[in-house]
């Protein structure tokens, strides 16, 4: 399914979710409060059937800390690319996929860590790369200070 | 004398907890497998990362495109060269430049060269953690060639950095094509050696047999991609559904299995180097005339937007997303390590199978440490 | 019966693989010829790296003590690690004009990681990779080189260099 | 027979008398056994050491390489120059360790394998005792070295440590019994348990080709089973370096490590002697019927030379395994014996007592 067929076809299932087509794939924008709906529509769905979370990114845009994912089809071999941003940006949280793909667990427990974005209802909410106890801050955050890094 | 009648639930059961690492031969690298064990069997593993997280994405947001390409080689530093191009081929895809036939066939044998070297060296490690030491010498002994043709070319042999956005940093040596050709004959004499040592023999067939089993389903679920993937039946090889470079143009065969157990992913890796000689034998003679690079500007800054590249390195896809804002510098880099999502899956294979099992399921994996921790 | 078949053809299958085995080892153990090891600190002297093997990065000076290195600052903006520092001076020229020349160009090898970028990008080609990779030392300041040689001066005849845009 | 001059039995006599006619019997006593004690100590020292350097060429050659190169000619002095720096290494102490246990463990270890060497006959007349019973002296002495590999494993304070000790127990319990049940077989065919009287039994031909097809399937299974019980690859379970790091001597450091190392080496010199014994006639010269000036120039070569050199084979098919074969699971490992070897093992017995009652051996 090409990218137009693609589009035509989310339309047709759910009317309500905005697509942009990007550069590559079609980039899906949800509100959080759709996010566990619209990814379980996109796996379950027998003409998506997105059932393979490539990448899963979370971002620190300047309005909103943001997560994208990257999906992809093994039965119809089409990307798609759903954007998601938090609400809040002083306690950001959103709904876990991890129980939709799997991956999404340790995914997601790297975001948690890097960028500060808590999933709810994930299984083992932790910092996955740095220490638990006394690390402090989200270092992917654009506004993370430390002394040790470098400018050139 | 009721009350000394213990009951069994009462005894205060304490979990065998045992930590494999950060040091520890069979985990590569300072990965920390905490594991609960029930005599030698292991309930649980519970798998600790980011002893080696050095914040490459973090590092990226403050260089440029082409130096990002030096820190892509520290992620898997078995597959630099398959990283490297990943980076190039954003920066080319999202210019929309057209890079010369000649980098495209150049960059796609430098690939499976690196395929093959990373491989090799799994077989080796892969034959010591199960016990045979021997396996190691015969496969570094084979790999040292590649190295040494990685070494004429590029000028490293490990971390390469040999290729940039537009091309690669050099033209090839003149002696690679015929070193290439020479490395394939030998190494098509030294690949059944490798299967009269270790595949055939029973002793391996016992250990990895029906071990660390994973479905179809949960390899998509988990994202356990490359040869670890495929041995599930995964079709996730990029180089076939998602063609850069030169790959298109090649004749090779998805190696795919469905039962998914250590023994599988031992033999998809080792057919996969029968297919990497085969496409590299298809490119070797056909390299065509022209430059190795092309004319950037110095200073390279992509359209504003996202951009995602994926690649096949030895361990699985990686991949590459930038989120650009227009600037010389990225906003955001991630980068997609295969071996991180491969780990996922570990206390899935791992749980209900000895202690040495463990150790050849992570073998089997072909975990690179600083690929997970970035 | 079939039972038992199967036991010895497992058991007698199982050794036949065993023996494949030992027959690959046993046949390196009685062939010394196929080792290919190197002698490394007896080979020292006719040990020859590749020509682009990324060693360190030098700047070769010709019979005049002369290098091309015009002090420019691009491998320095380039360099991912800041591994390298240009400091310039200013001259006077015999004819009234001041101009900018390299004063000492610091390479700290420890921070360099051979990614090539600086020599790619130097519009004089001043400085090249050398091909030694003995870079053990037993104290860290040593790792902090001057590439430019007391006294050095630089090439005549060099194309001018267009102003780095920034 | 006419004198032989390799034959020690009247020298040993003859020390033995002077002792006693010079020295009340108490004092002779004592100085036959230092004489012995430090005869055998040199020999255990030196065998010790040319052991670690002959495997450590072995596998070096087996890999595709050239091994210890830079201590001596050929690296022969690398093995002292090793248990120099061994001796003179930190013995590391651990914290809520055992200690006399700790301690303890690496001297059981070593004494057991001194207690086997003892009945060993290296010639005609050249072994320290020769019990009536000595193949089970042998047997029962060699296997308490797991004792004090039990007590490493217990005493370090380290749970791979302990796995390790605990894979080694229950390794040796169930492959002690293929080494008996093999070297059983033999004594059936020898008529006796007395190492000395089963070397002069193979006088006119070795065992192995004597008693052809079920000492030949004693033979392998003795060294399978005699391979696990030294603890060494494809069934160093104890150790296993890629999953228990270094098993039961995981905490040992400096001396205490080198007499475990030195202790496995001994093992398997050992348990190949007592092969080399049982299977292919010890001491005894290559004899073939009716070759006599074969048989005559064979003697001339000096019975601790054939008894060295068919030790040294065995002691390399027992290097070859190593370096060629992937480790065992535990669970493998116990399946093998009590599938497999065990089995086999009371077949052959039979096969071998219908052997020897039908007199179809040669």
């Amino acid at each position: 399914m090409n990218n137009e067929q693609l589009k035509e076809k989310i339309y047709s299932i759910d009317s309500t979710i905005n697509i942009v087509e990007g550069k590559q794939y079609l980039e899906l924008n949800v509100a959080p409060e759709d996010l566990s709906k619209t990814a379980l529509m996109l796996k379950n769905n027998p003409d998506l059937s997105f059932d393979y979370l490539i990448c899963l990114t979370g971002n620190d845009l300047p309005d909103a800390y943001a997560v994208v994912y990257h999906l992809e089809s093994t039965k119809h071999n089409h990307v798609v690319v759903l954007k998601v941003k938090a609400a809040n940006r002083e306690n950001p949280t959103l709904d876990t996929v991890s129980n939709i793909w799997i991956t999404a667990d340790f995914h997601e427990r790297e975001v948690y860590d890097l960028i500060g974005i808590t999933f709810n209802n994930h299984p083992d909410m932790r910092r996955i790369f740095l220490d638990e106890e006394d690390w402090v801050g989200y270092p992917l955050r654009k506004d993370y200070t430390d002394n040790n890094i470098v400018v050139r | 004398m009721e009350d000394i009648i213990i009951n069994e639930n009462q005894i205060k059961q304490e979990e065998y907890i045992v930590n494999m690492g950060p040091q520890h031969p069979s985990t590569h690298g300072v990965l920390r497998l905490k594991i609960s064990l029930k005599g030698e069997t292991v309930e649980h593993i519970e798998p600790h990362c980011g002893y080696i997280h050095r914040g490459i994405e973090k590092m990226c947001e403050r260089l440029t495109y082409q130096q990002i390409i030096h820190l892509t080689d520290r992620l898997d530093y078995l597959s630099a060269h398959t990283n490297n191009e990943a980076v190039c081929l954003l920066v080319e895809n999202a210019l929309q430049i057209e890079v010369p036939e000649r980098v495209k066939y150049i960059r796609t044998i430098l690939d499976e060269l690196t395929r093959l070297a990373s491989h090799q060296l799994w077989w080796c490690a892969f034959g010591m953690d199960l016990g045979a030491l021997t396996t190691y010498f015969y496969g570094l002994r084979d790999r040292e060639l590649i190295l040494d043709i990685f070494e004429e070319t590029t000028g490293a042999r490990l971390l390469q950095s040999f290729n940039t956005p537009g091309g690669l940093m050099n033209d090839i040596h003149p002696n690679f094509i015929k070193k290439v050709k020479e490395f394939i004959v030998h190494f098509r004499k030294k690949l059944p050696e490798y299967d009269e040592l270790l595949t055939g023999n029973v002793i391996l067939r016992e250990r990895t047999n029906d071990i660390g089993l994973l479905t179809l389903e949960e390899a998509i679920s988990y994202g356990v991609t490359g040869p670890s993937g495929r041995a599930s039946g995964f079709a996730c090889d990029v180089r076939k559904h998602h063609p850069y470079s030169a790959y298109d143009k090649v004749d090779f065969k998805e190696i795919l299995y469905t039962k998914g157990d250590c023994f599988h992913r031992y033999k998809a890796r080792v057919e996969e180097m029968w297919e990497s000689m085969k496409i590299i034998e298809q490119l070797i003679d056909n390299i065509p005339e022209g430059d190795y690079a092309v004319k950037m500007k110095p200073i390279i800054k992509l359209p504003e937007g996202e951009y995602y590249q994926r690649v096949e390195a030895a361990r699985g896809e990686f991949g590459v997303y930038v989120l650009s804002t227009g600037e010389k510098y990225p906003y955001r880099v991630k980068f997609r390590s295969p071996n991180f999502s491969n780990l996922s899956a570990i206390n899935k294979l791992g749980a209900g199978h000895k202690i040495a099992d463990l150790v050849a399921i992570g073998g089997s994996l072909d975990l690179v440490i600083p690929d997970i921790d970035r | 019966m079939n039972a038992i078949l199967n036991y010895l053809k497992e058991l007698f299958g199982g050794i036949k693989t065993l023996l494949t085995g030992m027959k690959v080892t046993g046949y390196y153990f009685v062939h010394p010829k196929e080792i290919i090891t190197q002698q490394y600190p007896e080979n020292r002297k006719t040990l020859k790296m590749f020509d682009r093997f990324k060693g360190e990065v030098t700047m070769p000076h010709d019979e005049n003590n002369q290098h091309k290195c015009t002090a420019c600052g691009i491998c320095e903006i380039n360099c991912p690690n800041g591994s390298i520092e240009v400091i310039s001076k200013q001259v006077e020229k015999a004819d009234g004009k001041t101009k900018k020349e390299l004063d000492v160009y610091i390479y700290k090898l420890s921070m360099c990681t051979f990614c090539g970028i600086c020599i790619k990008v130097c519009p004089q080609d001043a400085i090249t990779f050398s091909q030694g990779f003995e870079h053990a030392v037993f104290n860290k300041e040593k790792l902090i080189k001057t590439l430019n040689k007391p006294g050095s001066s630089l090439k005549e005849k060099v194309k001018e260099v267009k102003e780095v845009i920034e | 027979m006419t004198f032989n001059i390799y034959d020690f039995t009247s020298f040993n006599q003859w020390i033995d008398k002077t002792l006693y006619d010079n020295l009340p019997s108490f004092w002779a006593l004592i100085i036959e056994m230092t004489l012995i004690g430090v005869a055998f100590l040199l020999f255990y020292a030196v065998i010790g050491l040319f052991l670690v350097y002959a495997e450590r060429k072995v596998c070096a050659f087996i890999q595709n390489r050239v091994g210890p190169n830079r201590v001596g000619p050929y690296g022969i002095f690398q093995t002292i120059a090793d248990f120099i720096k061994l001796l003179m290494k930190e013995i590391i102490p651990i914290n809520n360790a055992d200690k006399f246990l700790f301690n303890l463990a690496p001297f059981i270890v070593i004494i057991a394998s001194f207690m086997a060497i003892a009945a060993i006959p290296f010639g005609k007349g050249l072994h320290a005792i020769d019990f009536n019973i000595g193949i089970f002296y042998v047997m029962a002495v060699s296997s308490l070295g797991v004792v004090g590999i039990l007590l490493a494993g217990w005493s370090s304070n380290n749970k791979y440590s302990l796995i390790g000790a605990m894979r080694s127990g229950a390794q040796i319990v169930s492959y002690e019994l293929s080494v008996g049940l093999s070297m059983v077989t033999m004594v059936i065919l020898a008529g006796s348990m007395q190492l000395s009287e089963i070397v002069e039994a193979q006088r006119n031909g070795w065992f192995i080709f004597t008693g052809h097809i079920p000492a030949f399937i004693a033979f392998v299974i003795f060294l399978i089973a005699s391979t696990a019980e030294t603890n060494r690859g494809p069934f160093d379970l104890a150790e296993a370096e890629s999953e228990l790091t270094a098993g039961f001597h995981t905490e040992y450091s400096g001396i205490k490590f080198a007499f475990f190392f030195l202790a496995e080496y001994m093992n398997m010199f050992i348990v190949a002697s007592i092969a080399a014994t049982i299977f292919w006639g010890g001491w005894m010269p290559l004899h073939i019927g009716g070759w006599v000036g074969f048989n005559h120039a064979m003697d001339f070569i000096p019975p601790f030379f054939w008894y060295m050199g068919k030790t040294l084979i065995v002691i390399f098919l027992m290097m070859w395994f190593k370096w060629t074969f992937p480790r065992l699971r535990i669970d493998q490992l116990l399946k093998l014996e009590w599938k497999y070897l065990l089995p086999i093992n009371l077949f052959n017995i039979i096969l071998m007592a219908l052997v020897v009652l039908m007199g179809w051996h040669f």
